[in-house]
């Protein structure tokens, strides 16, 4: 049971006032016809799945309806970081 | 061929009780990995394991390894909730799960292995108008293309499962179901021991606590495996890691079309013999069986995050168990003994990937999202096809990683039994 | 029914009991006496009941084994009929007047079972595994074999009616939450509340104190027991702390929440006379103190199963809490010296101890100084080899064993004895630590398992981190509570002297037989797991600890393995030549002890299962007898049947109301979203597959949404309700994915564009009424807008006044018919509704549901969105390409995936029309569609129907269908082959059957 | 009949009891408009405290009050507004018009919802068993307003001044949100005023 810190509403809440919206930081191309269908396919359907470290969005639905980010371990579901949106994460897993 | 001093029967037990079972055999080798195998699978579930043994029985490719890095079956193998069917919609799909379902019938007798396969129908209820009409069209589909699938009205549903409420007076009455007499349950560890005792005789080597840490690429092409154990070369390796599919694949530089989320299940205390079918309602996100136990196997819906966990969140259970307690109010007061949590890869059309890669001699097959136990004799028949031709079975050319990039998706939420 | 009998073992005086309130209950079928504050199972004791049951395998009797959660045997059926409940252990169940409980296993009973008969000579054949070994010929046979493999399974029945009690629960938040009311515990939730902190401190006894309540020991100079009454009253006088006892914590879940089951009237009788029986506390804690405790572990030795072989401090503790003794001549064994303790108790309660059997060499201390002086005799460097009697121990078999514990290194002697106590250590609960996923690690030290690190915020304090003593208990206590609590702990304790010895770790106790041929040494009573089954799924190269479990089914209990883990994984250690530590543990889960079904679903079942969402006009609908269908939340009228009617002859009926006069239905179920913003015409742009740029005010616009996969995944009207502001109409289902699909991509990817997004589906009523005479209904309601056709086109909005209320006025149409949704606010929206129907009366104005719609939109084919779509079409293939913008400047959601090989393909799947060739048949849907009937099983399908009524205005069926390249094969005469055996045929056609030229909408 | 109906009109009303421990009163027909609009620009805080008379709380889960006008803190970009009952008409004129040319959205929805106070000595028992959130008051301070779920519905929960919450409850979910109160307040008695 996840307790999640939305940005927005600046307080921890319950995970049953959440819902997830899938990895986050996926930018739509921006000319999208320019794309091969691999290219396509890969912004469409693939993802980094990782097991560890993993930005993701969340939307606070039943509160503040607002998208978010999170930086979460999909191992320990410990979360490191919330932030909000066009933000980036300050945990990132990679080395110094 | 099985060495007949191996053989199990009712006699060869008799015989052994005699000897106060001190004789029996190792069920399967330990043997240290060789440097190098034709063929090394990644994977020591039921789907690997039977891939190893259908590439030596009917491939006749024996030289293989199955690699597990805990203990064999340990995955979601061990963590499901043991339905066979394969009343799917599409025809791409129900024909992989049939020709499973095939497989199933005759399991125990091939690999001399009892995988307890109980063919107690599997009903899949509808709530709704609209439930009703996917039910409809899944049938017809499944008929026509030969595979066992009856509409059940509401009373029928009553006579085969007295205990069921059937009052149109509830927030989602049933109005319905889809029937498949053949299907069943299955005791799942016994798959994955079976498959391995059958594979190992076969000359297959499984070598637990094996992690692999790394896939060799050199010029396209994969050369083998870092493992915990040191490398071991193969000229083809093939992934069967459900629950860690995109780990293993990101090893070898690609990505996969999945995400790994959390399936939680449960068990009952051991209760007396009341209901011998498989019920499931996707509507309210339930299914339950009764194992040969006693307990009452239910599953649950999927948490929504990716998770590695092998647990998830208790509103999922309250939420299953609530509408359990509709679906039958007799159950009330029976407890919940034990709560799990599987690993289920999922794809964005809720069908498996089994597919050549793009790196010369690597295989995948995973995203089998809450539907893999059911189709693991099928599964592991087609990709040791796969792997063995270096060209896909007939039955698996549909479910290539390519068909993320052509559009050609097999959208199977509606039939898969949980949504995701 | 039998008189009562003597409580035998119950003591003059002692224990927590109230002897003024003596308690009836029957035990199959007779009826027995114990006391107000008995458990079921110290009642039974008192009595001298020995076999409380009987095996899973073997049908072997089993006796009472423990005094709390880890009681592995006795099983009881309590209650019966509707309030009956399988399973619950004797221990764990608190007497109260009435009680009735059977055995569950055991026929014809469990004193005398002939399944007994069928486990000692079919037992050697049923080695662990032993089905998977046979039962596979011939393959048919398995189903006859299992029936009577499943006669066998499971304990207790459940009921065969609905429950009738309830559940509920709370929701909790505290800044510190204690698990377990034992001296560490209660130290721990006193600091924290001393600290101001919001403590919960919850335990699955009725009394606070655990362990304390059966001790003898002092605590600053105070009994035990007082000081855990004292401790107990400081808490519950403290309005930060709350005190929840008969309350297990079962779950411990990620980010320190807890699940907690309070047995609210248990302990009273079957029901709850008001109120819940049980309620779950779903508790989000800041800080996690589990003081769980410790349970005492058995030894392994020949039929230690036998009734009369009980855990050491569970006989103390019937002795000391209970005034039970549970036998009179009592053989200790012992591994460390806690037996000593009992030895003592028992000798104190006036029983004879026959001797304390030590497999230590040479123990010395405090307590073995104490037995010696008790005179009592101490069999060093020995062990209980064998129990031995029929149906409860009359010997037990003692022999001198090695300092390894591993050879018998004498002969040797019986030991007269009705009660063996047997004290093997002590395994900290380590379970709700793994419930986050922690692994439980090794510790030499205390030949334990204990807690792991944890990513929670979790302290261990007392037993449950292996520290045993009172005082250190007691002390871990106040220190976690201060810590969790940020404070500095206030008390210390000061216990007296409670040294003891080094113990010794042994599990398996030799025999003089090897283990394979001895009589069965049991690891897991419950599910008959003995150490040759161990040993023999070793050595079939079941060496993973999971791999033994799985096997030999041990710890799959309803106890799980709380007394017989640690025991088989030792065994499996010895097997293997490893370590403990390196064999590991299985992981533990949630339930820490069962957990009713209906307590996890709480109230949220009935009615209550999942809420239904009605409009402003649903009371007109139920007077007006509608039946109801759920779409989504929604309850919508399906259609409103007239007395005597079929739905057909209603459907009908209502139809050709719409088509020859006026009908009226309640679309307020519609997903609305008001948009406002200079960029809202570009977001539109975006989002629907057609161009918004030029939809002046006063005009509406169908649009149709993609995912990204470029399939069909909403639809509806939109309407420029100003140049900046728009309300989209979504499908009833649909309403809140879609707002949160354009909440995502304007707040993710296009935050630039000045746009905002407002659900007002509940905000405005919607009356759809519509047929020829609309118009007329509508002029004797508005005089303040210009009806006329050619002022008031079709797809216009206009604001005006209805029945003197504020509209909007849509001449929209889902039927084809000249149609009008009036829009008020949905306070007003069951009069606006009454107003209509009345203005209507004069043109036979006819309510009508979501069937007739369904009817009178697909004489039109217009698709309804889940039924006709299903994920997989484009607007393409739906024959909609009139939609699809191709000179937008944005490339929309969607549009880039329909360049992909498969997407582009001419023979996909298209929706088109179908026309039965037998004008009386309609398709049923969901029929799949063949191009040749007679072609052999596995057919060749080309797609289904999606859609399919019987269509009175045209006096023919009509359905709408998915066809592989329909659009290319109109004409063409396609069957369905239904599963009665009829085939269907049927003529592909466009799916628009009435008014092709929109003449009747445009009027 | 009136023309008016609140969302909660059509509630079938327990046994009246007198000493119950959750009572319920709707504050029927009060205006609700929902605003939105930039924080961060002065010239759009300035113009509508200009109009309501007290300025939009900025802080997240708080409130403001000014006579019959109260003000919830929805999100960072939006409010909702509780105007006297049939003054929204006006004061969403007298919005737009101040805030002319200014990327805003006033949104009527009077009729959508309802604002409903529940209050009683068993106030938070019934909370706990309704509500995730934690009602408590150390973290449920006089004037917070925190939107969440209530039972399987959503709720913007407001903490009143004499400790009864206020919650503004969806239309649709009106009928469901009364079956569950009268269920979850079964055993402490439930009146409605």
């Amino acid at each position: 049971m996840l307790h999640i810190y939305c940005p927005y509403c600046e307080e921890m809440r319950e995970e049953e006032e959440f819902s997830y919206a899938g990895e986050a930081h996926i930018a739509r191309p921006l000319d999208p016809e320019s794309l091969t269908d691999a290219q396509w396919g890969d912004y469409v359907f693939f993802r980094t799945n990782p097991r560890g470290l993993h930005h993701e969005m969340w939307n606070h639905a039943a509160g503040c309806r607002r998208y978010f980010n999170v930086t979460r371990d999909t191992q320990t579901y410990v979360i490191h970081e919330t932030y909000k949106m066009g933000e980036q994460p300050s945990v990132t897993g990679e080395k110094p | 061929m099985v060495d007949p001093m191996k053989k199990y029967s009712g006699f060869s037990l008799f015989k052994h009780a005699l000897k106060h079972h001190e004789d029996w055999q190792k069920t399967w080798r330990s043997p240290r990995p060789k440097q190098s195998y034709d063929v090394i699978i990644v994977g020591g579930g039921g789907h690997g394991l039977a891939t190893a043994y259908y590439l030596a029985k009917e491939h006749g490719i024996t030289n293989v390894a199955v690699l597990e890095k805990g203990y064999l079956g340990g995955g979601n193998t061990a963590r499901n909730t043991t339905i066979v069917r394969s009343n799917y919609l599409w025809d791409e799909s129900s024909r992989l799960y049939d020709h499973a379902l095939d497989l199933w019938y005759g399991l125990s007798q091939d690999l001399n292995y009892n995988v307890m396969f109980s063919s107690r129908g599997v009903m899949n209820l509808g709530h709704n108008l609209q439930d009703m009409r996917d039910i409809e069209r899944r049938v017809n589909a499944n008929r026509l293309n030969g595979i066992d699938a009856a509409v059940l009205t509401t009373k029928e549903v009553k006579d085969i499962v007295p205990i069921i409420n059937d009052s149109q007076d509830i927030r989602y009455p049933i109005l319905g179901a889809s029937w498949q007499k053949t299907g069943g349950v299955a005791r799942h560890d016994a798959v994955a021991w079976g498959y391995a005792r059958g594979a190992d005789q076969l000359g297959v080597d499984l070598i637990q606590q094996c992690e692999v840490t790394d896939i060799v690429v050199e010029q396209g092409a994969v050369t083998g495996v870092q493992t915990s154990q040191g490398f071991i070369g193969a000229k083809k390796v093939a992934c069967v890691t459900a629950g860690n599919s995109g780990v293993m694949a990101s090893m070898a530089g690609i990505r996969l079309p999945l995400e790994s989320h959390p399936l939680q299940a449960l068990v009952s205390e051991p209760i007396k013999p009341i209901i011998d079918t498989v019920v499931m309602s996707n509507a309210v996100h339930a299914y339950v069986s009764q194992s040969d136990k006693g307990d009452l196997v239910i599953g649950a819906g999927i948490d929504a995050y990716n998770g590695y966990g092998q647990r998830g969140s208790l509103h999922v259970v309250e939420h299953t168990l609530s509408a359990i307690c509709e679906l039958f109010p007799m159950f009330s007061r029976v407890r919940m003994n034990r709560a799990w949590g599987g690993i289920v890869d999922t794809c964005p059309d809720a069908c498996p990937i089994i597919s050549k890669t793009q790196v010369d001699g690597l295989y995948f097959n995973c995203g089998w999202g809450t539907g893999g136990f059911k189709a693991t004799p099928g599964s592991g028949h087609v990709f040791a096809h796969t792997v063995a031709h270096d060209d896909p079975h007939p039955l698996a050319k549909p479910f290539t990683i390519d068909r993320f990039n052509t559009g050609h998706l097999i959208d199977e939420h509606g039939a898969a039994g949980v949504a995701h | 029914m039998s008189t009562k009998q003597d409580q035998c073992h119950r003591l003059e005086q002692g224990g927590r009991i109230d002897r003024s309130q003596p308690l009836t209950f029957t035990w199959n079928g007779k009826q027995y006496q114990g006391y107000k504050g008995d458990t079921l199972a110290s009642a039974m004791l008192a009595n001298g009941i020995k076999i409380v049951g009987r095996s899973f395998k073997y049908s072997r009797p089993r006796g009472i084994f423990g005094h709390g959660a880890e009681e592995a045997n006795a099983l009881m059926q309590l209650g019966v009929g509707k309030e009956t409940i399988p399973n619950p252990r004797a221990t764990q169940i608190e007497l109260f007047d009435g009680l009735t409980a059977t055995a569950t296993n055991g026929w014809p009973s469990a004193d005398f079972d002939l399944m007994e008969w069928v486990g000692k000579i079919g037992g050697k054949m049923m080695p662990p595994g032993f089905y998977y070994k046979t039962f596979m010929w011939p393959e048919k046979m398995w189903m006859t074999y299992e029936k009577f493999i499943r006669k066998a399974a499971g304990y207790g029945k459940a009921s065969l009616e609905a429950d009738p009690d309830i559940y509920d629960k709370l929701n909790r938040h505290c800044d510190v939450m204690v698990v377990g009311a034992g001296p560490a515990g209660l130290a721990a939730a006193l600091e924290a509340g001393r600290a101001g902190k919001r403590v919960i401190i919850a335990d699955e006894q009725d009394e606070f104190g655990g362990s304390l309540l059966a001790s003898k020991q002092t605590i600053n100079g105070q009994a035990a027991a007082a000081w855990a009454e004292s401790a107990a009253a400081e808490l519950a006088a403290m309005d930060n702390v709350l005190c929840l006892s008969r309350t297990t914590v079962f779950g411990y879940y990620d980010h320190n929440f807890l699940g907690a089951l309070e047995r609210r009237t248990d302990h009273e009788g079957m029901t709850a006379k008001s109120g819940s029986r049980q309620r779950i506390h779903r508790i989000r804690a800041h800080e996690v103190v589990l003081a769980a405790g410790a349970l005492e572990r058995p030894l392994v030795f020949a039929n230690n199963d036998l009734p009369g072989v009980m855990l050491s401090g569970s006989v103390a503790t019937y002795i000391n809490r209970y005034g039970v003794v549970p036998g009179n001549r009592c053989v200790v064994m012992t591994t460390n010296d806690s037996g000593y303790q009992t030895a003592l108790d028992i000798t104190a309660a006036g029983r004879t101890v026959v001797a304390i059997v030590d497999t230590r060499q040479q123990p010395e201390g405090r307590l073995i100084e104490a037995a010696r002086a008790a005179g009592i005799v101490i069999k060093a460097g020995h062990a209980v080899i064998e129990a031995q009697g029929s149906k409860q121990v009359t010997d037990a078999l003692v022999a001198p064993i090695d300092a390894a514990g591993e050879q018998i290194t004498g002969k040797p002697v019986s030991l007269s004895c009705d009660l063996i106590a047997v004290a093997g250590g002590w395994s900290p609960v380590v379970h709700l630590s793994c419930h986050t996923g922690s692994r439980p690690q090794w510790n030499d030290t205390i030949a334990a398992f204990v807690p792991g690190p944890s990513v929670q915020r979790q302290h261990l304090a007392g037993a449950v981190n292996g520290e045993y003593t009172t005082v250190g208990a007691l002390q871990a206590g106040a220190q976690m509570g201060a810590l969790a609590a940020g404070s500095e702990a206030t008390t210390s304790y000061d216990c007296g002297d409670e040294s003891v010895g080094l113990a010794q770790a042994l599990y398996l106790v030799p025999h003089t037989k090897p283990v394979s041929r001895a009589p069965k040494q049991f690891v897991d009573f419950q599910n008959d797991v003995t150490a040759a089954g161990i040993e023999l799924a070793n050595r079939e190269g079941f060496e993973s600890i999971e791999h033994v479990k799985r096997y030999t089914a041990m710890g799959f209990g309803t106890d799980q393995g709380k007394t017989g883990n640690i025991n088989g994984m030792a065994i499996t250690a010895k097997n293997l030549g490893k370590t403990i530590a390196e064999t590991g543990t299985t992981i533990f889960r949630p339930a820490y002890t069962p957990v009713t079904f209906g307590a996890m679903g709480g109230r949220d079942i009935g009615e209550l299962l999942d809420p239904a969402r009605h409009t402003a006009m649903h009371p007109w609908h139920v007077e007006n007898g509608a039946l109801f269908e759920n779409v989504g939340q929604w309850k919508r009228p399906w259609y409103y049947p007239k007395a005597g009617e079929t739905m057909q002859q209603a459907l009908n009926r209502e139809c050709m109301a719409v088509r020859n006069s006026v009908g009226i239905l309640d679309a307020s179920t519609l997903g609305k979203i008001d948009i406002q913003g200079r960029d809202a015409r570009e977001f539109l742009n975006r989002v629907y597959t057609n161009a918004w740029s030029k939809l002046a005010p006063g005009k509406c616009r169908y649009g149709l949404m993609l995912k990204e996969d470029g399939m069909v995944f909403d639809d509806g009207v939109t309407a420029c309700l100003d140049d900046n502001h728009f309300l989209m109409t979504t499908t009833s289902g649909g309403a809140a994915a879609v707002l949160s699909w354009l909440e995502m991509w304007h707040q993710t990817e296009w935050p630039e564009l000045e746009v905002y997004f407002t659900s007002v589906t509940d905000q405005w009523a919607t009356c759809s009424f519509s047929g020829p005479n609309a118009r007329k209904v509508l002029a004797k309601l508005c005089d303040d807008v210009d009806l006329s056709a050619e002022a008031f086109k079709f797809m216009d909005w206009r604001a005006g006044t209805v029945a003197g209320v504020k509209a909007r006025i849509f001449r929209i149409s889902f039927t084809g018919e000249l149609a009008y949704e009036v829009n008020v606010p949905a306070n007003q929206g069951l009069y606006m509704w009454q107003q209509i129907v009345a203005a209507g009366a004069e043109f036979g104005i006819t309510p009508y549901g979501t069937e007739t719609m369904h009817v009178l939109r697909a004489e039109k084919g217009y698709i309804i969105v889940g039924q006709d779509t299903d994920g997989s079409l484009t607007p393409q293939d739906c024959g909609m390409h009139w939609i699809v913008g191709k000179n937008k400047d944005f490339s929309f959601l969607g549009k880039r995936s329909f360049t992909r090989p498969d997407t582009s393909r001419e023979d996909r799947k298209h929706l088109v029309g179908l026309k039965p060739k037998d004008p009386t048949v309609v398709l049923p849907e969901g029929a799949q569609i063949v191009p040749d009937p007679k072609q052999p099983i596995p057919m060749d399908m080309l797609g289904h129907v999606t859609s399919s009524y019987w269509s009175e205005c045209l006096g023919h069926g009509i359905a709408l269908a998915t066809v592989k390249s329909g659009h290319h094969k109109m004409g063409d005469t396609v069957y369905c082959p239904l599963a009665d055996g009829r085939v269907l045929a049927a003529e592909i056609c466009s799916p628009v059957f009435y008014d092709p030229k929109g003449e009747r909408h445009n009027d | 009949m009136t023309s008016m109906q609140t969302p909660l009109h059509n509630i079938t009303l327990p046994a009246s009891v007198s000493d119950a421990g959750v009572v319920m009163r709707e504050d029927k027909f009060r205006g609700h408009l929902n605003l939105r609009g930039n924080p961060q620009d002065a010239a759009f805080t300035d113009a509508v405290a200009q109009v309501l008379g007290v300025a939009l709380p900025l802080a997240p889960n708080t409130s403001a009050e000014q006579g019959s006008t109260r003000i919830y803190w929805l999100c960072p970009n939006e409010w909702l507004l509780l105007v006297a009952e049939g003054t929204q008409g006006q004061v969403e004129a007298d919005l737009r018009a101040a805030l002319a040319h200014q990327h805003i959205a006033v949104t009527d929805l009077s009729s959508g919802q309802t604002l409903v106070n529940l209050s009683g000595a068993k106030l938070d028992e019934l909370m706990m068993k309704s509500a995730v959130y934690d009602c408590h008051a150390s973290n449920f301070p006089v004037g917070k307003v925190v939107q969440t779920t209530f039972a399987k519905a959503g709720a913007t929960i407001y903490k009143c001044e004499d400790g009864s919450f206020d919650l503004v409850i969806r239309r649709s979910f009106s009928d469901y949100f009364f079956l569950w109160l009268k269920d979850a307040s079964k055993e402490y008695g439930l009146s409605v005023i």
